[in-house]
């Protein structure tokens, strides 16, 4: 099959492939922006940890 | 009598307290003291049954206060930090108010007004009144209340010294009557009567 | 009212439980979803037939149905996980229920978007006012009404109660909104459009159908499950902090 | 018992009396929204008569909204509410006759003003009734729904918006078969189906809708 024959669609190519586009962009869109928010919350946290730590053992030493 | 078992509160992710256990009987006082962010406020309000607790239970009269609502609230009287006092009425109207479904004459609320100190400006609408009075306006309740259980957060505040000794008075006629009494204050007490004190930051020292 | 009843296994529902398990299901689902959605995909486009009357256009159904289903079966997950949330305070129920939202919320949004995009060659316009559009478009509304009111309220406690009590009446609210809305449609235009009439389901499109189904579900599940590993973890932050401030 | 709930109705007309300028708001909003539709639409006494249904029930649902911000919050700020919450009655029934008090204050005039909308909209006198009708069983759905609504948003800065995103979606089907009375009615089609619904969600709202407003007030307390 011809490759523009297949994106043309009969006529029909810009609504599926703006319902497809749109809807692939959204879910990426959406997955990363859920990975990222994961690993930023584990950083902050493992910094708060290690912060709070150091001022514990300061606290004890002064 | 009010009883309390393994009591346990959590705000914003932490344990304010746990475990907690006290009962109050009839004619006994209880002074509730911790620091700033202990839970006193919130203990005050779980007691009364508008806030929920975590765990534990609470009993009055050997009935769960959950399952009987209505009883335990006609035998019960809540005075927040917030005076609850419509700025739009005058005293009168307010004490009437205040006083729910209880059928009192106005003989008696103008009697209690008297009392309190603002029989005189009782036809003013309360947002003409300054602080102390109207936590005075909001105190006179305690003179028309049939209620046996008191709960007070922070009655003390903004009032001056002859209001204080009026309301130490009130109080501990309350109690020689058979009363209960919960409150909280940031102040040594005055009154001459026997009060037990909670320390809620005991806990985790 | 929430009690303080608990059932004891829902300890097994905890947090530290959780975390590393949907570290492990994670992967699992979002190479699931990839394969599914591949193998249906390659079956909606290049196996099944053209359709006599639609043409080539019925193949967004592809992706509509799969989205408009889910975005229904999310509702009702949530609205289950608050019903858990508020009666026996589960906080797991409550952060699962918290992670849904958006990404059902996205499956109303693209089931609305792709009805469009399906309607215009199918029905000469991008939008018509008929049951189905206007029950899904109400359902947006419902989904950012809970997110709204989540996050509008500073307390998180209060916060989860409040939401999780609006989910539930809007669960109640769900099929009322639906039939209401059918009636309304046969009373204003006489005759409802059906999309599905006329075009016979060959397995093909049957299986397409089911596999793009399938991979939204694991899809769901992967990205739920990481957003609720974030939640725990900022949780988790905001509990370090205070037990910091008490310990002054 | 009756006597108590009398007791409360009076207490909360006393209270609401005192905001006789949130009246005034609410009847001047319903008024100027009704106008609008003709000056942005169109003045062709056809059409007008077409949207004259939707026109003013649109209306009156928005003023319930905007009438609804006031319901708790007043009460919440100055410690009123938590006392009320207090008082040894079942709260549900006290918010039942609260809601009613409200629907009397706020509601009320706006079914009473309906009628003379319906003449701006050039509407015959029989579809003028339904119209009241409909909106004398129709908006005290509208304050019983509206009310979980504003119980749950009670204090929040941003609540104005909020409740209207919560509320819309349960207005709709009261919507629907309110509007679809009135223009039924001009089809000359039989109405008794709509008024059937109508009361039949009216009754159960009224059932439902004070222990709803009561948990979510609990929540909102907590």
């Amino acid at each position: 099959m011809d490759i523009a024959e297949f994106l043309h669609m009969g006529g029909h190519g810009f609504y599926i492939w703006g319902s497809y586009g749109t809807a692939l962009f959204l879910m990426i869109v959406e997955g990363v922006w859920v990975f990222k928010r994961r690993n930023k919350a584990k950083k902050e946290l493992e910094r708060m940890e290690a912060d709070f730590a150091r001022v514990d053992g300061q606290g004890m030493n002064g | 009598m009010l009883e309390v078992e393994g009591l346990a509160a959590e705000r914003e992710e932490r344990l304010l307290f746990s475990g907690l256990s006290v009962s109050v009987s009839a004619g006994e006082g209880l002074h509730i003291i911790g620091e700033n962010g202990a839970g006193k406020t919130t203990l005050l309000r779980i007691l009364c049954g508008l806030t929920l607790q975590s765990a534990g239970k609470i009993s009055w009269c050997g009935q769960a206060v959950s399952k009987f609502r209505e009883e335990y609230c006609s035998d019960l009287l809540y005075l927040g930090h917030k005076n609850a006092n419509k700025t739009e009425l005058n005293c009168r109207e307010n004490l009437r108010l205040a006083l729910g479904v209880l059928p009192v004459s106005d003989d008696a609320i103008s009697d209690a007004l008297h009392d309190t100190g603002l029989g005189l400006i009782s036809h003013l609408p309360t947002r003409f009144l300054s602080q102390g009075q109207q936590r005075r306006l909001s105190l006179a309740r305690l003179l028309l209340t049939k209620s046996k259980l008191w709960i007070l957060d922070e009655p003390y505040v903004a009032l001056d010294y002859k209001a204080i000794e009026w309301l130490d008075s009130h109080l501990e006629r309350h109690l020689s009557n058979q009363g209960m009494l919960i409150l909280t204050s940031h102040q040594k007490l005055t009154m001459s009567s026997e009060i037990r004190v909670l320390n809620l930051g005991e806990q985790y020292a | 009212m929430s009690g303080i009843r608990r059932i004891p296994w829902m300890k097994y529902a905890s947090a530290s439980n959780f975390y590393p398990l949907a570290n492990l299901l994670v992967p699992i689902f979002m190479s699931l979803a990839l394969v599914l959605a591949a193998i249906g995909l390659h079956l909606g486009f290049f196996v099944a037939p053209i359709d006599y009357q639609q043409g080539n256009s019925y193949r967004i159904m592809f992706i509509h149905v799969p989205a408009a289903w889910m975005s229904m079966f999310i509702y009702l997950l949530l609205a289950m996980y608050a019903v858990i949330s508020l009666v026996w305070r589960v906080k797991m129920a409550d952060i699962m229920a918290y992670s849904l939202a958006p990404t059902g919320a996205m499956f109303t949004f693209i089931a609305l978007l792709t009805g469009a995009l399906w309607g215009r060659p199918t029905w000469g316009t991008y939008w018509i006012w008929d049951a189905r559009l206007t029950s899904e478009l109400l359902l947006l509304f419902l989904y950012l009404g809970y997110m709204g009111l989540y996050s509008a309220i500073p307390d998180r406690q209060r916060a989860s109660r409040a939401a999780s009590f609006l989910a539930i009446v809007g669960a109640v609210n769900v099929p009322i909104i639906y039939f209401s809305v059918i009636w309304w449609n046969t009373l204003h235009q006489g005759s409802s459009f059906s999309v599905s009439s006329g075009a016979s389901m060959t397995d093909a499109m049957l299986y397409s159908l089911l596999l793009m189904v399938f991979a939204c579900w694991a899809y769901t599940i992967a990205v739920v499950l990481r957003r609720a590993q974030a939640i725990i973890l900022e949780r988790k932050k905001v509990a370090l902090w205070a037990s910091q401030i008490s310990k002054k | 018992m009756h006597k108590m709930l009398w007791a409360l109705f009076n207490r909360d007309m006393t209270l609401f009396m005192q905001r006789k300028q949130d009246v005034v708001t609410v009847l001047g909003f319903f008024l100027i929204a009704v106008a609008l539709f003709p000056l942005g639409i169109s003045s062709d006494p056809d059409l007008l008569r077409t949207i004259a249904p939707g026109a003013i029930w649109i209306a009156a649902l928005f003023s319930t909204v905007l009438a609804l911000d006031r319901l708790f919050s007043e009460d919440l700020d100055d410690g009123t509410l938590e006392q009320q919450m207090l008082m040894p009655v079942p709260i549900s029934l006290m918010l039942l006759v609260r809601l009613v008090a409200h629907w009397v204050i706020t509601s009320l005039p706006i079914v009473l003003l309906a009628p003379l909308m319906g003449l701006q909209f050039g509407l015959a006198f029989n579809e003028i009734a339904i119209l009241t009708l409909s909106l004398l069983i129709g908006t005290p759905i509208l304050v019983l729904l509206g009310a979980i609504g504003a119980a749950l948003t009670v204090g929040l800065k941003s609540s104005g918006g909020l409740v209207t995103l919560l509320l819309l979606p349960l207005y709709v089907p009261v919507l629907i078969l309110g509007t679809s009375a009135v223009s039924s009615t001009m089809n000359g089609v039989d109405v008794t189906a709509h008024f059937s619904l109508l009361g039949a969600a009216l009754i159960v709202s009224l059932v439902l809708s004070p222990f709803a407003v009561a948990t979510a007030l609990k929540i909102t307390l907590d």
